[in-house]
């Protein structure tokens, strides 16, 4: 009954807490000092957060060796949310 | 000829879907009945398993897709025209609020029921002051919600000559089904005539014809009844309970209060009745609009 | 009550797989709720992009800069004190679990006084300078508010959930080979620094 | 007549006492509380309706006041909504036969099962006492539209909890179901395997999961907006009602599919077993109930044709509108296929499911009508919306749960109902049914808004036939329930199988033992109704 399971070493936990950091600092400095990209920012800051949430997603709640079912699920309501997104957004914007 | 121009595309529409859906109800009961008899246990004591069959399976879906899309086609095509009015069309103002609608034309008459003149396209901007209304004329087909805060239009071309009624579709409150008026399509002699008479003013008092045209007779009566807000008759001078920032107090209700009312209603409410419901009047109403109506309050 | 028979898949048997998918559904609960509140900013954001950005000025970036690290840490310290409960170390785990509780209180501090400053200024709704703002900026503290609060709230249920958890780990109950009950307490405190990741740039970065 | 020498006691028998129900953790005793709680609603919500269509007899003011008529037909929404269909089907039948179905003894999780229990009645709790505290039940409809449901003095707020805490029972209710389905299928049992009434279960769960959190949100909103003053949909203060709608039709499209797959899951399993065959075209209809689920997530814009969408937002949302249905003319298709070369039993159960079909055409095929965007616009907010949705509601659903009360009932309580009686009581509710609700049809078509008191002379006849029709319906609704209230009492004892059927639930006892089997259920070779006597093709 008991499977054997992945233990994730205290390493890589660290070593994931210093890339989000590092992506934390990295979406601050673009947003405070990085005027410059203008409309960009949204889209940086946005996508930075994306990542540092597919870090926390993949290492820290452990999706990374979970069974593929799990990744299957998130993704299906993941990008349905994101089609809810979609889909309203492009109401306002052909009005 | 139909009674609007939008009358064709959507009976057109309804009448192709109604059609196949009729065939189809009637097809499938038809065989389900057949089968019950055919296959009743006494005339067929052991039944045969069939899992499935792929071609009737790829027709039954094929089918109904192509059925679906013609029906969506005609929808679209009926609904399509109704998005952008013609650049000639005749602008009108429609105003609704809690239980009245209100069409003003562009040379400034005012009228609580519609009249336009035939074969011309109207074009009515849509207004409302207070919730969610629908301006719906069936004989016209046609529907389009009213939201405060939102220019919404809605145009057509009346081409029958008759009276039409239209009436509020969305649900707004307490006496959403009284929301009535009507649709008058004349011709264009009649409609000019109409126009230039003057606004049936008689000897009307100017407060009372306020009172009318902003709707504010839905709620309050002039006899002493209780409808929906106090009623106007003896107001002024009469003492009321009211609830201000949740503390009960007694007032004598004099000009100044009901002005003050007429401009933010919801600072007090006055005891067992029910607040938020009034919008305020204070960009509708000049301070002279105000005055005429507490001088015909006073009268009653 | 006597059972003579039991089925091999049975409803009453400890299940950490069925736990753990159950915890799972209940996060894309959560996801979508705040899902909701996405959306409405979105709109609102498009509808009144330059009120959004002026408001957006009057928070404090540094502040929450540094909330988003004490969250970040608060989620190493609370995966690896499952790292520690699966190697058998009950100790390690508690004071990692500890520190993130410690880290949970050090957020709340930090968003009381963000809060605090804001309503000083009489930003909260209803307040004269609130309701003398345009409409946009209105709104985005209306959102800003509404979504840092219920975030709030669930920092504060997430901290109850480890707490609970330290005391199961003390008496034993949660250990190397039962620990789902910490996962989940894990994946749940996960899921509220993900909806920080969202919300910091949202509110404070969009300069 | 029952089984095996090592018996357990039946579930109704194990512990007794008031306690030991309303705090069991026992899915089936959970089950009949859910059904006793929904009925007695739904006994609510028809008495509800009745007022309502007396109301409607004459035009003018009869019975009751324009406003008390305003807050009924929003009690009555919200009762049939929240608290009749959206937990009949899955939170009876699923929790009552869904373990048992799959070969297992229980939930996932069965104290979470009871607490979404308990989460139901405290909604009900605040939806009926909107009755007592504040000023009145709500009068803005079950969709609560702002800006109405803000301004309005009556009692919104606790209406809106209510729906919010009945929310959290629903989604309890679905993960609890996923995470069963998932883990505590009988061995050699695949997701193929099952019976087709889990597959919709399934199907349903998942929108249960995903779409409530939605709503759940977008009532919190409205609450704040209500007590706190925060504005957010409000345009008098910046906001957008129509951002509001969009809100609650993402998640109130959807819940129209948490309310018809499960019946059409009933109906999948009452036709084979009437049929004495194998159900035609398993997957087609497993899968189309799962299509079913994700496409009817994108359709929520259909409600809003009307209220200042954007053409080109209108023209998607019809197209996958019309999308859906075809998924369910497939299964409309392979349910008759299934009546073909069977041996066919008219029973009770079979007669609803039929009846099914024909009143989810009608319901179905009007949705077509109302999902085309010129005719929608004529439609929209009428008499023909009230139609459409009744037909698909009770006509379709309500029939679906009757039926399945009528082929469960000898296997929930071992006892045996008056199939003569039955099919009477079936016969006076399917004509009343009609006769309710056709004539709704065609007052939307001549132009009768919905929510109208009071309604202009040229629609009086059209109203005087649909009340009379709400008189035969219930007399019909009073007949079956009495005679099921007797068998219930002191009907025929019924064999374990009654009808022959050969899902797992008909291998164990009438009324089941506490844990489900006593002995290893056995799985029917090559799916779940290969029925052994039939000849293959």
């Amino acid at each position: 009954m008991e499977d054997s399971y992945h233990i994730t070493g205290y390493a890589e936990h660290f070593g994931t807490w210093v890339s989000l950091i590092l992506l934390t600092f990295m979406t601050v400095f673009i947003s405070v000092f990085g005027a410059d990209l203008n409309t960009l920012t949204v889209a940086t800051a946005l996508f930075i957060a994306s990542v540092k949430a597919l870090v926390v997603a993949y290492y820290f709640m452990h999706l990374k060796y979970d069974p593929k079912i799990y990744r299957i699920m998130i993704l299906i309501v993941m990008s349905m949310f994101v089609i809810f997104l979609i889909m309203l957004i492009f109401d306002y914007l052909t009005r | 000829m139909n009674a609007s121009n939008f009358v064709e595309g959507v009976d057109l529409s309804l009448y192709v879907i109604l059609g196949i859906s009729v065939f189809f109800l009637i097809a499938i009961t038809f065989v389900m009945i057949y089968f019950l008899f055919k296959y009743r246990k006494k005339n067929n004591p052991v039944a045969t398993n069939i899992p499935h069959n792929t071609l009737l399976e790829i027709v039954w879906t094929v089918i109904p897709t192509i059925l679906v899309l013609i029906m969506f086609w005609y929808g679209w095509i009926g609904y399509k025209p109704m998005l952008t009015a013609p650049s000639d069309a005749m602008e009108i103002e429609a105003v609704g609020q809690m239980w009245k609608w209100t069409f003003k034309y562009p040379d400034g008459k005012v009228s609580d029921s519609l009249v336009i003149p035939i074969d011309k396209p109207v074009k009515l901007n849509l207004k409302s002051i207070d919730v969610l209304h629908s301006l719906y004329i069936p004989a016209f087909r046609i529907k389009r919600d009213v939201v405060p805060g939102q220019d919404f239009m809605m145009w057509f071309t009346g081409q029958k000559l008759g009276t039409y009624d239209i009436f509020c579709a969305e649900y707004c409150g307490q006496l959403h089904s009284y929301m009535l008026s009507s649709c008058t399509v004349v011709s264009e002699d009649d409609y000019n005539n109409w126009l230039t008479s003057g606004p049936n003013l008689s000897n009307e008092h100017p407060g009372l014809t306020l009172l009318k045209t902003n709707a504010c007779l839905s709620c309050h009566s002039r006899d002493g009844s209780r409808i929906i807000g106090p009623s106007f008759k003896g107001l002024i001078g009469r003492q009321e309970v009211i609830i201000r920032d949740g503390n009960r107090e007694e007032i004598i209700v004099d000009e100044e209060y009901i002005a003050g009312k007429i401009k933010n209603p919801n600072t007090s409410e006055v005891e067992t009745y029910q607040a938020g419901l009034m919008a305020s009047y204070g960009d509708i109403l000049s301070d002279d609009d105000i005055k005429n109506i507490i001088d015909y309050i006073s009268t009653l | 009550m006597e059972h003579s028979f039991s089925l091999p898949n049975s409803g009453h048997n400890y299940d950490a797989k069925a736990s753990k998918l159950g915890m799972w559904l209940f996060l894309y609960t959560e996801l979508l709720l705040f899902g909701g509140l996405f959306m409405v900013y979105m709109v609102y954001r498009a509808l009144n992009p330059d009120a959004f950005l002026i408001a957006s000025f009057n928070l404090n970036v540094w502040l929450g800069t540094i909330n988003t690290v004490v969250l970040l840490t608060s989620s190493m310290t609370v995966a690896m004190s499952i790292t520690a409960i699966q190697k058998g170390n009950s100790k390690l785990s508690l004071i990692l679990l500890a520190l993130t509780v410690a880290a949970a209180v050090i957020f709340l501090v930090i968003k009381y006084f963000e809060w605090g400053a804001k309503i000083e200024h009489g930003f909260w709704p209803g307040m004269d300078h609130f309701t003398n703002l345009p409409f946009g900026e209105q709104l985005y503290f209306y959102l800003y508010f509404f979504m840092t609060g219920l975030h709030g709230l669930h920092v504060v249920v997430g901290m109850v959930f480890i707490l609970i958890v330290m005391k199961k780990i003390k008496n034993g109950s949660q250990n190397k080979n039962k620990n789902q009950l910490l996962e989940n307490s894990g994946l749940y405190w996960h899921l509220v620094d993900l909806i920080w990741i969202y919300l910091f740039p949202l509110f404070y970065l969009i300069h | 007549m029952t089984g095996t020498s090592a018996s357990q006691p039946s579930y109704l028998d194990v512990t007794k006492g008031l306690f030991s129900w309303i705090f069991t953790l026992d899915h089936k005793r959970i089950g009949l509380l859910y059904l006793y709680t929904v009925g007695s609603f739904f006994l609510v919500g028809v008495i509800l309706g009745v007022i309502m269509r007396l109301e409607l007899f004459n035009p003018g003011a009869d019975i009751i006041e324009a406003q008390t008529y305003n807050q009924v037909f929003t009690l009555h929404g919200v009762i049939m909504v929240f608290l009749f269909i959206i937990p009949s089907i899955p939170a009876v039948f699923g929790n009552f036969f869904l373990p048992i179905m799959l070969g297992t003894d229980d939930v996932a999780f069965p104290r979470i099962n009871l607490m979404s229990w308990w989460l139901y009645v405290i909604g009900a709790i605040f939806a009926l006492g909107t009755l007592i505290f504040g000023d009145g039940p709500a009068d803005t409809g079950w969709t609560f539209y702002a800006p109405y449901s803000v301004k309005t003095g009556t009692n919104v707020s606790m209406t809106v909890l209510a729906a919010f805490v009945l929310g959290f029972s629903s989604i309890l209710t679905g993960l609890n179901f996923i995470v069963t389905i998932h883990r505590l299928r009988a061995p050699g049992m695949g997701f193929n395997d099952m019976p087709l009434f889990s597959w919709a279960l399934y199907a349903t769960s998942w929108i249960q999961l995903l779409a409530t959190p939605i709503i759940g949100i977008t009532l919190l909103m409205i609450l704040a907006e209500r007590v706190l003053g925060i504005g957010l949909f409000d345009p008098a203060i910046g906001g957008d009602p129509i951002l509001y709608q969009h809100l609650f039709w993402i998640y109130s499209h959807p819940a129209v599919y948490i309310m018809a797959l499960p019946a059409m899951g009933i109906v999948s399993e009452i036709i084979p077993t009437f049929s004495q065959r194998t159900i035609f075209g398993y997957k087609a209809i497993a899968y189309s109930s799962m299509g079913i689920a994700l496409v009817g997530y994108f359709v929520w814009g259909h409600h809003m044709f009307t209220s200042g969408m954007s053409g080109p937002s209108a023209w998607i949302f019809s197209l996958l509108t019309f999308f859906v249905a075809i998924p369910t003319s497939i299964k409309v298709f392979n349910w008759l296929a299934t009546l073909y070369k069977g041996s066919i039993d008219i029973e009770v159960p079979l007669l609803y499911a039929l009846a099914f079909i024909f009143n989810f055409l009608i319901g179905g095929l009007t949705g077509l009508v109302v999902g085309a965007l010129a005719a929608d616009v004529h439609l929209h907010d009428t008499y023909f919306v009230v139609g459409h949705f009744h037909y698909v509601m009770l006509g379709g659903t309500g029939f679906a749960f009757i039926g399945g009360l009528h082929y469960w009932f000898p296997k929930m309580w071992g006892k045996m109902y008056n199939k003569a009686v039955a099919k009477l009581a079936f016969a006076i509710i399917f004509i009343g049914l009609n006769i309710l609700y056709f004539p709704m049809l065609i007052l939307g078509v001549m132009g009768m808004p919905r929510r109208y008191y009071d309604y202009l002379p040229e629609f009086h006849t059209l109203n005087q036939v649909s009340t009379v029709g709400s008189w035969i319906m219930v007399t019909g609704l009073i007949i079956m329930l009495v005679n099921l209230f007797i068998a219930h009492r002191k009907g025929k004892k019924a064999p374990d199988n009654p009808w022959n059927g050969i899902t797992l639930e008909w291998q164990t006892k009438s009324p089941p033992p506490l844990y489900n089997f006593d002995k290893m259920p056995k799985l029917a070779k090559g799916g779940p109704y290969n029925y052994p006597n039939a000849k293959n093709s």
